[in-house]
Formats: structure tokens, C-alpha cells, sequence
């Protein structure tokens, strides 16, 4: 299989869907001309032209709201937002344009859209520039939300994403866009609602979405080595829906749950995992369900802080031992 | 150099554009028609409103319904259709059964939503009607998304996007303004200035020099004014926008002015303290637009009274009997709530759920 | 001491801070000139004028962008939001600009902001207009939470926000406004971050915010009389900060926990409340910590399937005795 | 009726302009060393940058320097300022040292944020200086509030409000127009139309009749035009309208012509793509605001090569001391990840924390 980036993945997931299926459009700052400014639109324009791959003003509300429309109307905009922290900007049209106009037509109208961008601190941008809503918009029924941690998953994902009759939120990460992994030529899909385990484990599950995973795997590989435990990693890959089943059955077998977010920790994604996992395997738990998340504060500038206020491995194994 | 439209089939002239020397008598009386169902529609709703068997807002449109008439009245089927919140009077103009409404106002399994929208939230896609939205402004965007798929699709469609006097100031509507400029989208903006946000005048929400309109001018965008009273006058200019659009795939801005009779919504209990009773009165007996309608008709002699009153009547009769289909309609299933979320038909297992 | 409506409550509130404070003004739509959509700001502008009570136009966010800024100069805005639901069109304001300046300058600017309306579900106004989003404030370091379930609380919590050099973010309810109960004339304070325990109990502790505290009452009476069961209700009163204290004292006392949320659970502020009494009381549960929020739907028009989509005393009742 | 400012103190007129007039040769020379100063402080920053001593992004202000010294020049101790992220030379211009200032590029506990804020988030309250926002547009309605709490305290004084060409096309600036129109409030808004938002050209992201500003205009509005490399007229027009905003409470904006010689960011990889390099020299060779005031001050006997020369090196010096005081400076404390986030002196009782 080819080696290939997360960013390349999702390039190729984009031009496999512009070529199957012409209502298929990109549309975002600087994705068209520009290449995308983090180039993961490469090559599309001149590809697919103008019509298929949209430059816009600066101006997300208006082209959040103009994919919506569009989407009303059966096309599927694949709409970048540069980054998921000025989604806020346009957050109504997410919310109650993208979330509630099924519910509110009585199924009526679909939309079928997919929002996407980064969602991630780590890369030195501040506060204004490092959230990661992936919380807020779970939080919404309606709205589906994707988080893919590998090449391979980002473009089966994305490519599932883009077939999905409803918006999903796409959340990417430009910490990752360089990792490289083995991905299939071609179409593939993953279906939305399916974890993965990435790692086979006996002794505690390490559960995270997005890039959390690999801290959780260099967490479970420490684990192993220095301290002969068996963790096990569950990649959830899709927060929304929610593959609940595999999160409880790898709780069934090792007993002890530690949940790693690199979101913020009050009302976090690993709240929800908790609150699931304190009610409905509580007669399972050997220890408390605990979590390692961004430390509570704004996302810090300082390039050593900033490394510190994510999820560490060392935290994360720091955080497990106390489990045992 | 401004971007007004100029001048062209405006006041006594209007009834001479070729769009309206086109009508027949038939379609002239089903203008009338429409104007008076939506009237009735929304006096029985009030009178039920007010008796409890619908719950939360309700936006009537009496005195604007000259509006959405004309506009539905010169949609061509490849023609959208999107409004604010404000929106029963676009439904029933662009053919939504009367029962369906008020079943939706009443929260049944027989409403056009189900009951899951109610009053704000009407759509129709089958009939191109887009809702029905309830964030101010909101449906602004959601338009600009319609024309640029007619154009994207190569529909030669325009997409009809209404909007308030006070909505104009939300931000997502200027960002759409730009962007139906620079994508040269086929977008026909109609602004109804009923002079009021609420209980706030356009003079107080809005800097303007002299239309709200204008702002058109800030993004190159062609701009035009419509007397809502006049029915003639508002197909005229609607019609040369519209094909403006259709044609050449540009946007506009229609200013329309025109006045609500009711509160801003039936719970505005200040609805008779920021307008004297005077300026009311005076709009009904000088602008109503059914009224005046009926007038042009009644000269025209395309009607007598007696048709009048026969087509009146039968809108009353419409409207009570889609009180009684609406009342006997069945509550829909507690189950419901969670259905429509998703577009899978198992939901259940896709979403999170406390049961 | 007199008895006055919710409404009436924070209407005092403003009126003694308005007088007491030159810098605190009021600004929203419809704030002044008609007396406030759910006249909470009733009689306000005729008594302070223009300056003090202002009107604005339907521009959620110039006038939240308005308030930061005034505030970052000294002044002390509530700015009124007439449903928070329409905070979306003004997010980026909130949390961009509300939540991180103080922490992006170091601390040397305090946004000493109260944004305040009703954020509730119950009234037949449908999805858009129903939303709750105490838990994407509260998961916004830099922002504090507050959402009073008592005319008492309400203006005693008021004052305090006002007073408070954060931006606090005040949640009232509609279906609360017309409640009526004691409440002190004057100025008066409560901190916030200091939970109330409304109702006594040993045998599980119903742990709830806003108007779900009535019902959790209501549901408490239900065990009382009906099932023999002593149920205590915790008032969180504050989101944010927390009274962890107090949430895990009862706990340990009851060794039952069951959260009620009239928001959306995925995510919500139960999930929080859930998550943090699964890892700091673990040892003390006698039975999972399970909960009752919202049915987790967009919310519906149709009156009584929206009564049904709100908890109802007989469903925490039901919930509860699967506790014991 | 145009809203337009009369033309007034343009090209070689401006050094006639009162306020022009009444600079001493100290104060000339003054602005001549703070947009010196900017130069060496950005092209420091750019070269540590580039030795991964800084993250994210820096985005230089390099080739507008004259913007922020000019509106900074007229600032009297009761003005108010704020910007985007590209705010290092207002930052500069107002008084804020360059050891903070680069101490917080490098994420150090000496910068003025406290290594918090970084690049785009720069402040300085005790200045009148609010930032540094880094969400496009974002900062508009926060200038909006400056001028608003300027007029509550009755204090004489406006608010400079700084925003891009793209800038202008985010919804809550133009809410910030009406408002600003409609409340009379002294705000001062400055576009900076260095003709590219990122790499977009101002033709692709506005539609507009020929100016940015002309916008204004659909909030009766009043706006002017300067040419961003002409020092006089910066300052000519500047006065006008702050002067305007002091005196009689009425908002205005001002476009400034200008040219950025970087990429949108130092993380800019297509920085050439989307401009040709001709483009780039051309306006380095014929346009440099800094080159252009040096010749003006030479002409005007003011300074000799000499003196200029001196002013560099003491720039220059100045700017390397700071990378010195920089990289000297210790990082953060990590409990400081936890402070400042409120205003609570124990703040570890009033919220989460995982630890
Ligand atoms: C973003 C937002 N802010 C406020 C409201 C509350 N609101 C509903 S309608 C309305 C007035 C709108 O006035 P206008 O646009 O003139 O339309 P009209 O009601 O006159 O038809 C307001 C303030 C809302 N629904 N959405
Ligand atoms: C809401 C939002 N959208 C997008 C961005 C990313 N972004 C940062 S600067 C910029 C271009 C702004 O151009 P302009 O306003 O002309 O200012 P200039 O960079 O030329 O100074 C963009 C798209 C952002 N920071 N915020
Ligand atoms: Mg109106
Ligand atoms: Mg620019």
C-alpha cells in the first residue's frame, strides 16, 4: 500500500468525490488559487477548475450559510474552515441552519454538507486560534462529528463523510497533516460510528479521538515497557455518532478506564465518555474512570508551555499508574 | 454613478407593464384569492392562538400580503423561495395546503413539519419553499446558498430571499450582500420595510442616507423601491429583477415598503405603545393592499362585489375548516422526538440518548 | 420579606447596581424603550434614561463586541441577549473575545461583562429558539456560569455578577420569570461558586441547575411521600466555577447520584457533573451515577411532546428508583 | 449627497496641513526613528523565526509603518487604539519597549503578555493600546466599545480602529458601521488596504463600486482616502477625522493605500505566487513610506545622511538588544499555565483542573 500524508489522504479523498460525483464542490479561504494554507487542497483547482473548487472572501457565516442553501438544494459543499476556531464566527449557521433545519422540516430536507478544517492547540497560535470545538458541536443533535488520527482513517472517513446525507464536522489537525501511513489507492470507505482499536489490550483501555490517540499509544507502548501493562487503545473516530458498544466492551475486559481529550476538560468529549462508561459500566470498574486533558486554561503561546498544557504521554502513564 | 435601478412602471404606470397587461382576469382574481387566504388563514390562527391551541410565537403578515403574492405569482417553477420567521403568508402564496399550516401551528402529526417546527419553521422543498427561519437574518446566507446552486446546477432560476427592515443589520446578511455581488449569483433580496423591528423604528435601528436599500451601492449591487400597497407596481419591479437575475445571473436588492397591522409577534403586549392607533388606521384605510386590490379590480371590472365576497367567503370557510382538520389531527407519537435528527432510518443506534 | 416574581428580582438587582454604580449600564434589544421582551428591564430606561438603558439594533455581534470593549475600559455592561440561542450569531465575541483577552494579555485586562437573557427549552418556540449553552460556556476558561433557579437567587447572584470583574454568563428561564418567592429588599450578594442544597436528604442526592432544581424538588417530594425515599436536591446555582465541594459532600452522604439537566446530554453539563463524581467519589457510589436531561432532539414545536422532552418529575422519580 | 470627506491636504499640499506645519524638526524626526525602529525590530523577528525561536505565525508589518506611526503621532493621552494581529508596529508606535515585545515573541515570561499571548495577541492598556486580535474582523465591534465607553465617561477623545481589506468583508464590521452611525460614536476606523488578504487580491474578495470605504456610505457615513506612503497626508487626514470624532462624536473611516513586501505570514509558502516579484520591487523601489519620508526630511534639510544613518544603527541596536534580552529571559513557570485566566487572586478554587 502507499505511504502517503494525512494531508495527502484527504486530498485524495477530496478528488476521488469531485470526480464521482459533480455535485461535489470545495469551497473556503484560499482553498482554490492558494492551494489551501495548509495545501490540502493541492492541485484541486487547477484540477477541477473554478467551478468545483471555490475561493472565497473572508467571510464564514456567508459561505457556511451559502453551504447549507446548497446543500438544501442537493449539492455536497465541502467547506473549509482554515481553522475550526472561526467557526464561531458562523457558529449559527452551524448550529441552527446545519443542526436543526432536518428536525424542524420533519425530515423534509436534508444537508448533506461536510464542514472541515483543523481543531487543534499545540502549533504556538494562542488562544484565538487553538480551539477545539469537536464538544460543542456533539452536543448538537443533528450534526455528526468525525476526528480522524491516521492517513488511512482521514481519507475513509472523509470520503464517508462526503457521501453522508447529513453535515458532518470534520475535525483535523495540523499537527498531523505530515504523518505519514498506508493508504489504499482508490475509494474506500469507513463507516461513520466505528471505533477502532488501534492497540489490543488487557489491563486498562486508553480511550481518545484526533491526535490524542498516538499520545495514547506512545502512552500504552511506556506502559508496556517500563511498567508490564497491558493497555489497550480505542480510537473512536467518530465522537458523533458514537460507537458506544466497543467503548463499554473494552471496558468490560480491562476494568480500568482512562480517557485521554486534548479539548478542554469541563463538559470535554471525555466528560460525555465518562458520564457513559460511570453509568453503564459501573459494576465493571476496578478503579474510577479518570481522564488527562488540555489543562484548563486559554491555549498558552509558550512553545514549551503550550507542550505541557496538552495531553502528554508521561501524563497520560502518570495518570494510569494511579489506577493500579 | 449609482446602482439604482431607474425609474419604470411605477405608481399609476405599473398596471401598464407588460407583465401585468399579461394577466388574465383569471389570474388577476387568484391574486386576490391568495392575498385574502392568507388573511383569513391568520385571523383564524389568532382567534385560536389566543384560545391556546398553539403555543409559543406567532408573526402574522397581515397587511403585507401583497408581497408574497406577487413575487409567488411570478415564480416560474425553476424560481426559490426562502423567508425569516414571518412566513405563513409565503407559504400559502407558493401553495401550501391551509390544513398542513394550521396543523403545523397546532402542533399535530398532520403539520407540514410534523410538529416539529411550528409557526417560524414552515418549508416546503416540493413547492421551492425553503422556510421559514427564525434567527434574524439567518435566512439570508441559506438564499445566497440557493442561487448559487440554481446557478451551479445552470437552472436560469433566481432565488427570492425576504427579509425585515431590522434584519439588515445582521452581519451575515452584509457578508451575503458581497458575495452575491462578487459570485454574480442570481439572489433577489426583498427587504419588507414594515418600518418596525419589534418596537423599534428603522430610524432607530438603522444609519441610513435615505433607503435601506442603498446599502446595495457598497457592493456594486442593483437596488430598487416598490410600494407594497401598490400590486401592480410590486410585479413590475419584482418581475424586472427577476429576470435580471434569470437572465444575467445578477443580484439586487427590492425594497419594499409595506406595514404590519398586529404586534410583532401575538405575545407583544406593546404592540399598540410604540405606533399610535392613528398610524395604524391609516394604513388600513389608505394602504391596505387587499383592499386596494379589490379596488383596481372592482375598476378594472374584473370583479363585482358579489365575486369579492364569494371568494372572501370561501378563504373564511378554507380557514375554519383547517381549524377542524387541525384540531381533529392526533398529537404525533411521543417516539418522534427522536426521529428526523438523522437522515438514517435506524436512529436509535446513532445517537446518544438518556432512555 | 416581600414576595416578588423572578422577573421582578433581577429587575431590582439591575436597579440597585444601576444607582450604586455609575459605570454599569444595560444594552440589548428592546432593552429600554419597550421595557424588555419578558420585561425583566421594566421601568429601567424610564428611570435611568437613554444613557444608562440602551437600545440596540438586531446586531448580536457589534453590541457583545460593544460590551468587551467598554469593558475592557472600565465600564461595567450587562448586555441583554433576548433568548441566548441568538448568542450564535455573536460567538465568536463571547469566546474569542470575552473568554481570552484577560488570559492572552497577561492579566492586565479584565472584561467585567454580565451577557445575560433566558436559555431555555419549554415554550413552544421550537429549535432555534430553545437552545441552552451553559455548556459551551462553561467549558470556556475565562468565562464564568451562572443560572439561578429562584427569584432569591437571582438577584442575589445579579449583583453579584455585575460586581464581578469576569464576564459572567447569566442564564435565566422564561418559564421562570413569573415565579414568585421571598426576596430581600436591597443589596445583597451570593458568591458565586457556592452550590445550595434546596431540600435535605440521606438516600441519593439529585444534583441539578436553573429550572431543573424545581423539578428535581418536585421528583424529591414524589420519593418522599410516595417511595419512603429521602432525596437530597443540590443547587448548583453556580456552573462556573463549580462547587465540587458541595457536589461530592452529598455524595458521600447519599452514595447515590442522579443529575438532572434540562440541556442536551451529550456532552452537557450533567456529563461534567457526572464525570467528576465518577472519578472524586467513586469509592462512595453504591450505584452508577446516571442521569436525566433533555431527550436528546433538536427542540420540538408541538406542545405536549415538548413537555415530554424536558425532564418531568415522574421521569426522575422513574430513573431514580432504578438506583436502589 | 456623497458622505465623502472633501478632498483637502492631498499629495504635495499635505506637508501645508496645520498639523503638518506645526511639527518641529524633533518630532519629524521622531516618526522618522519609530517606523525605523518597526523595520529592525520585524526583520529581527523574521530571523529568529526563521531559527525556530518563535512559533506560529508572525505577521510582519513591514512596508506600512508609516500607518501606525502617523495615527500614533496624533494619539493626545485620551485616544484609544486597537488592531488585528499584524500589530507589532502599533505596538511600537504607541510605546511599548521592544524587550517586551520580542520577549513575547520568543513565548518568554518577560513579554508583555507574559509569553501568553504571543505574535497577534499584543497589549497594552496603560498605552491606550487593546490589542492585537487575531480572529479577522474581531476587533472592530471591541474598537466599536472603546469609542462607546470614550463617549459614556465624556471623555474627548476617539478610538483608531485598524482592520485589512479582507477584514471588511466579516459581518460584525459592518454591524460596527451601523452602530457606530447610529450611536454617533467617536471611532475612528483606519482600513488598511495593503491589497491582498492572504492570497487574495482585493478584487477577488470585495465587490465594490471603487472604493472600500464608499461602504461607508450606506451608513451615511462620512470616509476619505490617503495615500499610505505620503507621511503628511496620513497625518492631514488622520487629524481631520479624529479631530472630527473628538469634537463632534461622529465616526468615519479612512482607507489607506498601503503594501505589505512579505508574505501573508512568515508561514506563507506561496508568498510570490499570488503577487509577481516586480510588483513586490516597484513598490519597495517607488513607494517605501520609510524611503519616501527619509527623502522628504533630507529635502527639507531636516536630517542629513548622517543623522539618518545614526538613527538606523540606533534601531538596529536597539532591535538586537531585544533578541538579547529575549533569548536571555527565562521561560514561564508552568503553574502559569493556570494564571490569568480570572480575575480571582486564588483562582485554583474556581475551576477544573485535571491535575
Ligand atoms: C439573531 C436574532 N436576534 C433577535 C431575534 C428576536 N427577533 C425576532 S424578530 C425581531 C425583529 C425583526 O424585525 P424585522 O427584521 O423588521 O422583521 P419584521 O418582524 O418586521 O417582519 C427580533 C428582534 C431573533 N429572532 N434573532
Ligand atoms: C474569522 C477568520 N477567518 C480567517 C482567518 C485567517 N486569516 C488571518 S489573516 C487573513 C487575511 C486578512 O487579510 P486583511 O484583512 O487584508 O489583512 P492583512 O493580512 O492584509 O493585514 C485570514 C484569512 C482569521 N484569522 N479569522
Ligand atoms: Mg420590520
Ligand atoms: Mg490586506
Amino acid at each position: 500500500m502507499p505511504l502517503i500524508t494525512y494531508r495527502k489522504a484527504l486530498n485524495e479523498a477530496f478528488a476521488e468525490e469531485l470526480t464521482r460525483d459533480e455535485s461535489v464542490f470545495l469551497m473556503g479561504e484560499e482553498v482554490a488559487e492558494y492551494n489551501g494554507a495548509y495545501k490540502v487542497t493541492e492541485g484541486l483547482w487547477e484540477r477541477f477548475g473554478s467551478k468545483r473548487v471555490v475561493d472565497t472572501p473572508i467571510s464564514e457565516a456567508a459561505f457556511l450559510g451559502l453551504g447549507v442553501g446548497a446543500a438544501m438544494m442537493g449539492l455536497r459543499p465541502v467547506v473549509e474552515l482554515m481553522f475550526w476556531s472561526f467557526a464561531y464566527v458562523g457558529f449559527d449557521q452551524i448550529i441552527n441552519n446545519a443542526g436543526c433545519v432536518r428536525y424542524m422540516s420533519g425530515g423534509l430536507i436534508n444537508v448533506p454538507m461536510v464542514i472541515r478544517g483543523p481543531a487543534n492547540g499545540g502549533t504556538n497560535v494562542g488562544a484565538t486560534h487553538s480551539h477545539t470545538p469537536e464538544n460543542f458541536l456533539a452536543n448538537t443533535p443533528g450534526l455528526k462529528v468525525v476526528a480522524p488520527a491516521t492517513p488511512y482513517d482521514a481519507k475513509g472517513l472523509m470520503i464517508s463523510s462526503i457521501r453522508d446525507n447529513d453535515t458532518v464536522c470534520f475535525m483535523e489537525n495540523t499537527l498531523l497533516y505530515g504523518d505519514i501511513g498506508e493508504v489504499p489507492e482508490g475509494s474506500y470507505t469507513i463507516p461513520l460510528g466505528v471505533a477502532d482499536i488501534k492497540r489490543e489490550g488487557t489491563d486498562i483501555s486508553l480511550i481518545a479521538h484526533g491526535r490524542a490517540v498516538l499520545t495514547a499509544l506512545a502512552a500504552a507502548e511506556i506502559l508496556a515497557t517500563e511498567h508490564g501493562i497491558s493497555a489497550e487503545v480505542v480510537d473512536l473516530r467518530s465522537i458523533r455518532p458514537l460507537d458506544e458498544e466497543a467503548i463499554l466492551n473494552s471496558v468490560a475486559k480491562t476494568h480500568r478506564a482512562l480517557l485521554v481529550d486534548e479539548s478542554k476538560p469541563f463538559c470535554g468529549i471525555s466528560s460525555q465518555i465518562a458520564a457513559l462508561i460511570a453509568e453503564q459500566a459501573f459494576d465493571e470498574l476496578d478503579a474510577p474512570v479518570t481522564r488527562v486533558t488540555a489543562l484548563d486554561a486559554p491555549a498558552i503561546y509558550s512553545m514549551p508551555l503550550e507542550k505541557l498544557q496538552l495531553p502528554t504521554p508521561e501524563r497520560v502513564v502518570a495518570k494510569a499508574l494511579t489506577l493500579f | 454613478m449609482t446602482t439604482k435601478i431607474p425609474p419604470m412602471h411605477e405608481g399609476e404606470q405599473a398596471a401598464q407593464a407588460p407583465i401585468n397587461t399579461a394577466l388574465t382576469p383569471e389570474q388577476k382574481i387568484a391574486a386576490l384569492r391568495e392575498m385574502l387566504r392568507i388573511r383569513r388563514f391568520e385571523q383564524q390562527a389568532l382567534n385560536f392562538y389566543k384560545q391556546d391551541k398553539m403555543g409559543g410565537f406567532l408573526h402574522v403578515y397581515i397587511g403585507q400580503e401583497s408581497v408574497a403574492v406577487a413575487a409567488a405569482s411570478l415564480m416560474n417553477g425553476q424560481d426559490e423561495m426562502i423567508t425569516a420567521y414571518r412566513d405563513h403568508g409565503h407559504a400559502l402564496a407558493v401553495g401550501m395546503g391551509m390544513e398542513e399550516c394550521m396543523a403545523e401551528l397546532f402542533g399535530k402529526a398532520t403539520g407540514c413539519s410534523k410538529g416539529k417546527g411550528g409557526s417560524m419553521h414552515f418549508f416546503a422543498p416540493d413547492k421551492h419553499y425553503w422556510g421559514g427561519h427564525g434567527i434574524v437574518g439567518g435566512q439570508v446566507p441559506l438564499g445566497l446558498g440557493l442561487a448559487f446552486a440554481l446557478k451551479y446546477k445552470n437552472i436560469p432560476g433566481c432565488a427570492l430571499c425576504f427579509l425585515g427592515d431590522g434584519a439588515v443589520n445582521q452581519g451575515p446578511v452584509s457578508e451575503s450582500l458581497n458575495l452575491a455581488s462578487l459570485f454574480d449569483l442570481p439572489l433577489v433580496i426583498i427587504i419588507e420595510n414594515n418600518g418596525y423591528s419589534m418596537g423599534t423604528s428603522l430610524e432607530r435601528s438603522s444609519a441610513i442616507k435615505n433607503y435601506l436599500a442603498e446599502r446595495a451601492e457598497g457592493y456594486n449591487m442593483a437596488w430598487d423601491l416598490a410600494n407594497g400597497s401598490n400590486f401592480y407596481e410590486l410585479r413590475a419591479k419584482l418581475h424586472h429583477v427577476m429576470e435580471r437575475a434569470r437572465k444575467e445571473s445578477k443580484p439586487c436588492i427590492l425594497e419594499v415598503s409595506t406595514y404590519r397591522y398586529y404586534g410583532h409577534s401575538i405575545a407583544d403586549a406593546n404592540a399598540k405603545k410604540y405606533r399610535t392607533a392613528e398610524e395604524i388606521e391609516a394604513y388600513k384605510a389608505n394602504h391596505d393592499p387587499i383592499t386596494l386590490w379589490q379596488q383596481q379590480l372592482l375598476q378594472e371590472k374584473v370583479v363585482t362585489e358579489a365575486v369579492i365576497t364569494e371568494i372572501d367567503d370561501a378563504a373564511k370557510q378554507e380557514a375554519a375548516a383547517s381549524v377542524a382538520f387541525a384540531d381533529a389531527s392526533p398529537w404525533p407519537d411521543p417516539e418522534s422526538i427522536f426521529e428526523d435528527v438523522y437522515s438514517e432510518i435506524n436512529q436509535g443506534t446513532h445517537f446518544f440518548s438518556d432512555r
